[in-house]
């Protein structure tokens, strides 16, 4: 492996990065407001599958995920570079 | 002021009332939501809400968009606050103008019951003896669905 | 202020709103009415309304009476101005808190029908060339009818 | 007759009159903002059938009148002293 293949592999791990935002309940939940996940791409589906194994209670059959500030489907696909946001039942009003 | 936002500061009505009023304007509606004391006998201190910002804006604003379409004509603001809120602060506003009244009052209900389907904003009420994020279970909402 | 009244000044919106506030309610629906500058193609210059004043505010607190009978819970305030009013300006204002969001929207848009049915007011509309009292036929009313 | 039966009969004569008012359109065609009828008692039809014979193009079928600020039916009776008012189509709002 010679620097040159070493970089392009360090750029793509760079790239394996999907951010999640917590809010409400969640957020009290994992304590945290917002973390990376280290992968290239995932489902809605599979992102909310790791939320609830990494986070016992997630409760995700009640939970929305936006991709880039717009609900997605369960079926559609999250990219590494993707904004995404768990939404628990909103509340406004 | 932005026509449809999210506020931290105690919501100024005029300011949403002056943005929706024009020459053409017969009627004009103006919904508030406010804290409210008492709630199925339960007194509540007060309410905190949370908002993923960018993306409540930009669903306050698509809400905006639907309503335009249904009722043509009419003029829209809608603001939101975040923050501690106390009994009778008002947490939402709606402003709707129209030429006529009809629009004006369904036009205005339609995005209360709107902005509590798909606006990401949390109510966590804060009572004597607990607290409580609030919120009902919804069915997985449809991309683009309207 | 008086919570049902008919006014010579401009309508404060504020004290309105203000009157029917209290720890209980959730929800306040306001309902201006305007002045438009284009009815049907033709161009509003200002209006004059007139009112039997006495018994206007008798049948707004009378309508008042008969919301608070359908919407138990309610709090409700209903100013109407007279004299000539210009584009824009507020002829009549209905503040109503409630409880809940739904009768606040139901009992207001009542209001404005009863308002347009039963009120002893009066608009004449002056164009640039000409002027008009204004005024649907209806029925003669029944005694007491609600 | 005696001064005290013409002083019975005169007050008699005072009380045989019922005030009417005009507003808006009326007002304009009658050149009046009210005036007084000088009877003892009428009904609100004849007092409708008075305003139209006094009045040309009064337009009494579009006329609602007001008893002591109450709207009245057609065969409701006024009485002296009473205080009417023609109320034509309503426009507030």
């Amino acid at each position: 492996m010679d620097r040159r293949t070493e970089k392009v592999s360090g750029e793509r791990e760079e790239m394996n990065m999907i951010t999640v935002n917590y809010f409400a309940r969640l957020r009290e939940l994992t304590g945290k407001t917002k973390e990376t996940i280290e992968r290239g791409s995932m489902t809605v589906q599979e992102l909310l599958d790791w939320a609830e194994e990494t986070y016992p209670g997630f409760g995700k059959d009640t939970v929305h995920v936006a991709v880039n500030e717009e609900y997605a489907l369960k079926e559609d696909v999250i990219q590494s570079g993707d904004n995404c946001a768990f939404i628990p039942p909103v509340s406004g009003g | 002021m932005k026509p449809f936002e999210i506020v931290e500061e105690p919501i100024q009505s005029q300011r949403y009332v002056d943005y929706v009023l024009h020459a053409g304007a017969g009627a004009v509606t103006v919904f508030t939501g406010h804290v409210r004391e008492w709630t199925h006998g339960v007194r509540t201190l007060y309410l905190a809400y949370e908002a993923y910002i960018p993306m409540a804006e930009k669903t306050l604003a698509q809400i905006g968009a639907e309503m335009e379409e249904k009722w043509p004509g009419i003029k829209t603001a809608i603001v939101h606050r975040i923050g501690e809120l106390h009994i009778s602060d008002i947490a939402v506003l709606i402003a709707v103008s129209s030429p006529h009244r009809k629009a004006a009052y369904e036009a205005n209900e339609y995005a209360i019951e709107r902005i509590k389907e798909i606006v990401p904003i949390w109510k966590k009420e804060i009572w004597e003896d607990g607290e409580e994020w609030i919120g009902a279970q919804k069915k997985y909402p449809g991309k683009g669905k309207k």
